[in-house]
């Protein structure tokens, strides 16, 4: 096992070094001039060279790498010149917020989810099974703006239950939660039906069944636990997308957490924020897919032994 | 064994036939659909804003789906959008397809180092969510409709290039394969007669779902500002401008929302009928 | 042996071996070799066939997939038909490889389930059009499928529309296209039903006889061995531990493992036979990765002594016995007789 | 005395091709402490005539459509669920996908304790240990937290036959317990498997497509071609004196591991599709002696000219296989 978590924490950390370059790659790579971009068209020249040698772009592509490295290792992104702020703590602030989504979110999914996707995989080729597929597609398949935004026609400004935007109390976390949480739910019902199906048919279930242990045992011991390891890989990465739709939802429904920073970053032209939220998400997923790699290894003995 | 022999199953046709047939629909509209009922991307007409569906219009037409904030026909704006949504998901389908079974290929037939280097690239991209990827370099490329086929594409060659590894290396380790080696066959044969012929049936697959979903983060991107530019109404444009009349007109956002989603859910359902019907592993269920 | 020199063998492979390389944990280098093959000698005359058995793991396979190019060598020697294949530059290569074919185990995956039966034999020709010219593809094919006794006008048709021992037949055929001189069976009936198999059996044989063909069959069967070799090598953790004439071998093993393996093999009609002391050897193969000193036949053998985990026994003949990679070989040979 | 009693028993599958009959009527009994052997090739329906008698058919494709299986006086069909493991225990052919890759094996054999017998955790260790010495496995208690994929073929095995004796079961079944396996590991489970059923007075079922695995064994043999039995008796009669020509045909097929070396006389055509079987008899396409009568009907079980009254075989023309073999 300690082999196997040294080997997963090396790659966490490549991974992190990856995506570092990616963004400065990126950066680099943009037909024209950083500076000139950050600033907009109306910036005039004298403001566009100030900003040349304050991002070191007069520097060599190697040197500019370098001082990028080190800037980002001591989470340096440089001061939001639109907020007179550092990037990197602006971002931090908001950090809580977006966690409580995703967490609440994730919550929901799999108090949801992997419940559904059993009962689907046990009732296979049902009605309840087929109602459970087509509200699984559903839920992968709306968009979560629109979605977002039809709850809070219905339930905002029709019925009037819950508030459409903000945050503060809890009332204002459930439509969001929702929103968030459902096309990920969705693919959690299904990966658990398909996941279930597929090893309900290997010998060890036969053997457990020619063991005489009762149905429930069978399948939420015996098969369970084999399908959980490909639905936990899958779920670590899709997680990413659950990320990736707070952008979105935060922006519907005017939640302050990172994703919003970013896109009103964006609109600003705040490229400090811009790389800092987007370094910080991807640090989030990666710390999650360690674990998820960790929880892996713990479920299958194989993936741990090998090679020790 | 002889029963599996035979087994050649026919599974999912009305499925199938579901999702082509609304797929059709929704293709001719976008092809033929800004011919028949024009869309002015400028045109203003203060008079008609924000009427409901099933309005009479001032110049007589009949506006089904009602009209938006600047008093356009939201009908032929949506078939306008269609025509964007499914432009851009094929070219993004085929932009990240070429370039993802290119790779995937490469890396699983060969191995090794190669394998090695081009696999960790793959990782390291899945280590950004792809659609915070997409907004990164959308932001910084701005928003145009070249600028979202690549932008889609950069974040979605990943899954076909994992599906076309995972195929090849299945298949090279095929004994057929290892039979037309020992005939003298060279790497491009074995290549393209064995292995990418195998990849096709699954990077199709993968290729209907995919759209879909490419489809849904192109209006995710324009929602959000970053994807087709304002002239261009793409479904997601649409229910952006419908958000701040939400109060007074909630067709500009809902109608577009409702058929995006029913386009995408038909392109899942042929996905996953296709898939039940060419994965040999899930055929035996 | 005899007084004139006896013509070269058509395969002779010299102290064979091939590797697989072992990787770390942490940073997956490669930290060492697993010696699939660890030095293997034979020869095939033309039109001879040459049984070899082992079982898992011992290398077998690998034995064959090496001299038809599938593996590399890591060193050794392979002479067919006078050219050296491990040095063998790649276009002469596929000259050669026309005369070298190989029959493989599964009759399921060794067809390309998107090819007809037609395109599956033809191919060759399409790597080799000097050897039957496009034209007369339809005409060989159906040819080849008579003699293999199928239903030429079956040369449309999709593996999956045969039986298992139909595809077999196919793959028979895949491999005569070229015209070898030698064909290597892997277990090539192991997967076969045994009213099957002996069908195939019958077919190989007929193939030899009419078309002059050397086989090198390999099969974990030994009573399949038995039937259609000449000469037979017994293979144990990546060396031939025994080889001798197929009736000299099954008279009269020398090795303790031939012996074992010998006693292993269930009788059908036990009761026709005088009571024989059956052996079972404990234990399992040991794993190519990891193997004993000495001897690798220690660890299961009972006559095991302290010299055999010092000294590799060669594979040599002692006194006029045929050869047999073990120290005690002449003591086994007066206990068997 | 009969321990289990199979009467026409039938068992379809709903493939894509349409409904098969894997098994078709087959009746049979195994006497307690009896060792018999149900010998047939792929697509005889011996794995799931196994399968039917612990009520482990795979749903939904797969039912039991006719017949009754007793075992004791009671009916399986429908209380096979509280008597498997405990009474009736099966090993299967491939141990690596019968055991769950990720429990550790101690744990898998101790759950038969703890689940039906109620045992705490360290009473289901202890007992494991001890199952797992019996049946031979080196160093069993460093090995009671390994899992299935440290253990090679054979321990394997040894495994899975631990977990089958741990309730004491009166009746084993061993699906092609050694197929997956090399020669000399063969050579160790049947010894064990042996030496168990005498120490246990279990009767043993073994399902084999091997002729030789059984044949110093078993008592009796039931040969299955088709989803229907063609041939019962006493092993030493039905290998001896074969009086269906596919049990005649099988044995010539297999090649001799001494005596000389004749060429094989192999049973025509290919084994049968069971979703186009022919009419009558199933065997006849590739029958020697079939005529018009075998067309028409399908022969059914019946003593043999001059044979034991043991000896049975389903076919229309015994005497000629009977004459022309021996």
């Amino acid at each position: 096992m300690g082999a196997y978590v040294v080997r997963r924490l090396f790659f966490s950390l490549f991974v992190l070094w990856g995506a570092v370059t990616i963004i400065f790659v990126v950066l680099r790579l943009v037909p024209g001039d950083p500076a000139y971009i950050m600033l907009g068209p109306d910036a005039d020249q004298a403001q566009v060279a100030a900003l040349r040698a304050q991002l070191g772009l007069d520097q060599s592509l190697i040197q500019q790498y370098a001082t990028y490295l080190a800037n980002v290792v001591h989470l340096d992104f440089g001061e939001s010149f639109r907020l007179n702020a550092d990037s990197m703590s602006l971002v931090l602030q908001r950090v809580p917020a977006t966690i409580q989504l995703a967490t609440t979110a994730l919550l929901l999914s799999l108090l949801i989810g992997l419940p559904l996707g059993v009962i689907a995989a046990l009732r296979a080729h049902s009605w309840v099974d087929r109602a459970i597929s087509v509200f699984s597609l559903m839920g992968q398949s709306t968009p979560s703006f629109w979605l977002g935004i039809v709850l809070i026609l219905v339930f905002a400004r029709g019925l009037k239950v819950l508030p459409s935007a903000g945050s503060g109390s809890w009332a204002h976390l459930v439509l969001p939660t929702i929103t968030l949480a459902l096309p990920f739910l969705a693919i959690l019902v299904r990966l658990t039906r398909s996941g279930l199906l597929e090893v309900v048919h290997e010998g060890y279930v036969q053997t457990a069944r020619a063991k005489g242990l009762g149905e429930g045992i069978v399948v939420l011991v015996h098969a369970m636990r084999n399908a959980l390891i490909p639905i936990v890989t899958v779920v670590g990465l899709q997680f990413g997308a659950l990320l990736g739709g707070t952008v979105i939802v935060e922006t519907v429904f005017a939640w302050p957490g990172v994703g919003r920073l970013l896109i009103d970053s964006i609109g600003r032209r705040d490229y400090g924020v811009v790389q800092a939220s987007i370094l910080l998400v991807a640090t989030i997923f990666v710390l999650i897919n360690l674990l998820v790699d960790l929880l892996y290894g713990f479920l299958d003995s194989r993936v741990r032994l090998a090679g020790d | 064994m002889a029963a599996a022999v035979r087994r050649r199953t026919r599974a999912g046709s009305a499925r199938i036939r579901f999702g082509f047939a609304v797929i059709a629909v929704y293709v001719v509209a976008a092809v033929i659909g800004p011919w028949l009922f024009r869309y002015d991307p400028v045109g203003t007409r203060t008079a008609d804003r924000l009427k409901p569906p099933f309005t009479r219009l001032s110049d007589g037409s009949f506006a089904i789906f009602g009209t938006d904030q600047v008093g356009q026909d939201l009908f032929a704006q949506m078939l306008q959008g269609a025509r964007i949504s499914i432009a851009v998901g094929l070219a993004t389908l085929v932009l990240a397809g070429t370039i993802g079974v290119t790779i995937g290929l490469a890396a699983g037939y060969f191995g090794g180092r190669l394998d090695g280097v081009l696999m960790r690239l793959a990782d390291i991209q899945l280590a950004f969510p792809s659609i915070l990827l997409a907004i990164f370099i959308a932001a910084l490329l701005g928003p145009s409709v070249v600028n979202v086929v690549i932008v889609l594409a950069v974040a979605n060659w990943v899954t076909f290039a994992r599906v076309a590894r995972g195929q090849a290396l299945a298949t090279r380790r095929r004994e057929f394969v290892d039979a037309s080696r020992t005939l003298g066959a060279g790497t491009w044969r074995l290549i393209t007669r064995c292995v990418l012929p195998a990849c096709i049936a699954p990077v199709l697959v993968v290729a209907t779902v995919e759209i879909g979903h490419v489809i849904l983060a192109e209006a995710s991107l324009s929602f959000l500002g970053l994807g087709t530019p304002a002239s261009t109404p793409s479904w997601g444009v649409t229910i952006a401008n419908g958000r701040n009349y939400l109060a007074d007109a909630w067709w500009i956002s809902t109608i577009p929302g409702i058929a995006l989603a029913f386009l995408v859910i038909s392109l899942g359902v042929l996905g996953d009928a296709l898939r039940d019907r060419y994965d040999p592993r899930l055929r035996s269920l | 042996m005899s007084t004139e020199s006896p013509p070269p063998p058509l395969l002779s492979v010299r102290d064979l071996q091939t590797s697989f390389p072992m990787r770390s944990a942490v940073l997956r280098r490669t930290v060492g070799q697993i010696q699939a093959v660890a030095g293997v000698s034979f020869d095939i005359p033309a039109g001879g066939t040459l049984g070899l058995v082992g079982e898992s793991g011992s290398g077998k396979s690998t034995v064959a997939r090496t001299i038809i190019g599938l593996e590399e060598a890591r060193s050794g020697s392979i002479v067919f038909d006078g050219d050296e294949l491990t040095s063998l530059p790649k276009a002469s290569m596929r000259r050669v490889r026309r005369q070298l074919q190989m029959i493989f185990q599964d009759p399921y995956a060794s067809l390309n389930p998107r090819a007809t039966v037609e395109q599956i034999i033809a191919e060759a020709w399409q790597i080799h059009p000097d050897v039957v010219p496009r034209n007369r593809h339809r005409a060989e094919v159906r040819d080849l499928l008579e003699r293999v006794g199928l239903n030429p006008d079956h040369a449309e048709r999709y593996p999956h529309q045969f039986s298992g021992g139909q595809r077999q037949r196919i793959g028979i055929a895949r491999a005569l296209a070229l015209r070898p001189k030698l064909v290597i069976c892997d277990e090539a009936v192991s997967a076969l039903d045994v009213s099957v198999q002996a069908q195939v059996l019958n077919l190989l044989e007929d193939l030899r006889r009419d078309l002059g063909l050397a086989y090198l069959f390999i099969a974990h069967d030994l009573s399949v061995v038995r039937h259609i070799s000449d000469r037979v090598a017994v293979m144990y953790l990546g060396r031939i531990v025994e080889t001798a004439s197929q009736d000299e071998l099954f008279t009269r093993p020398l090795h303790p493992y031939t012996q074992a393996l010998l006693s292993a093999v269930p009788d059908p009609k036990p009761w026709d036979k005088p009571a024989r002391e059956q052996i079972i050897i404990g234990g399992d193969v040991p794993s190519p990765a990891d193997p004993p000193s000495g001897c690798g036949f220690r660890t299961r053998c009972w006559k095991a002594e302290e010299t055999c985990a010092h000294d590799v026994p060669e594979l040599t003949t002692r006194l006029e016995l045929h050869p047999a990679a073990c120290h005690f070989a002449t003591e086994l040979a007066g206990a068997a007789s | 005395m009969v321990l289990l009693s199979v009467r026409d028993l039938r068992v379809e599958f709903a493939t894509s091709g349409g409904v098969v009959t894997a098994v078709d009527g087959a009746s049979f009994d195994v006497g307690a402490g009896e060792t018999v052997a149900l010998l047939g090739e792929s697509g005889s329906g011996k794995s799931v005539t196994a399968q039917a008698i612990l009520g482990i058919v795979p749903k939904p494709a797969g039912r039991v459509t006719g017949g009754s299986i007793s075992y004791d006086g009671r009916d399986l069909l429908t209380a096979a669920k509280g008597l498997r493991g405990r009474e009736i225990a099966m090993v299967f052919q491939d141990p690596l996908s019968s055991l769950n890759p990720v429990f550790r094996v101690g744990a898998q054999i101790g759950e038969m304790f703890r689940r039906h017998r109620g045992a705490s955790r360290r009473e289901a260790r202890a007992a494991a240990l001890d199952l797992m010495k019996r049946v031979g496995i080196p160093a069993a208690s460093k090995r009671l937290d390994d899992y299935p994929h440290q253990f090679s073929g054979g321990m394997r095995q040894r495994v899975m036959i631990a977990m089958a004796l741990a309730l004491s079961p009166r009746l084993l079944i061993a699906d092609e317990p050694t197929t997956a396996l090399d020669v000399t590991v063969q050579a160790q489970i049947m010894d064990l498997l042996t030496r168990l059923q005498a120490e246990e007075g279990m009767s043993l079922v073994l399902i084999t497509h091997d002729l030789g695995v059984v044949a110093g064994v078993a008592d009796r043999v039931i040969l299955m071609y088709a989803g229907r039995v063609v041939e019962t008796g006493s092993l030493r009669e039905v290998y001896e004196h074969s009086g269906h020509p596919y049990t005649s045909g099988l044995m010539a097929s297999v090649p001799a591991l001494d005596g000389p070396r004749d060429r094989l006389v192999p049973i025509q055509g290919a084994p049968p599709d069971l979703l186009a079987l022919p009419s009558g008899c199933s065997f006849r396409p590739r029958c020697q002696y079939a005529d018009e009568q075998c067309a028409e009907a399908e022969p059914v079980l019946r003593q043999l000219p001059d044979r034991p009254s043991t000896h049975q075989a389903a076919c229309h023309h015994p005497e000629g296989v009977l004459t022309d073999v021996h």
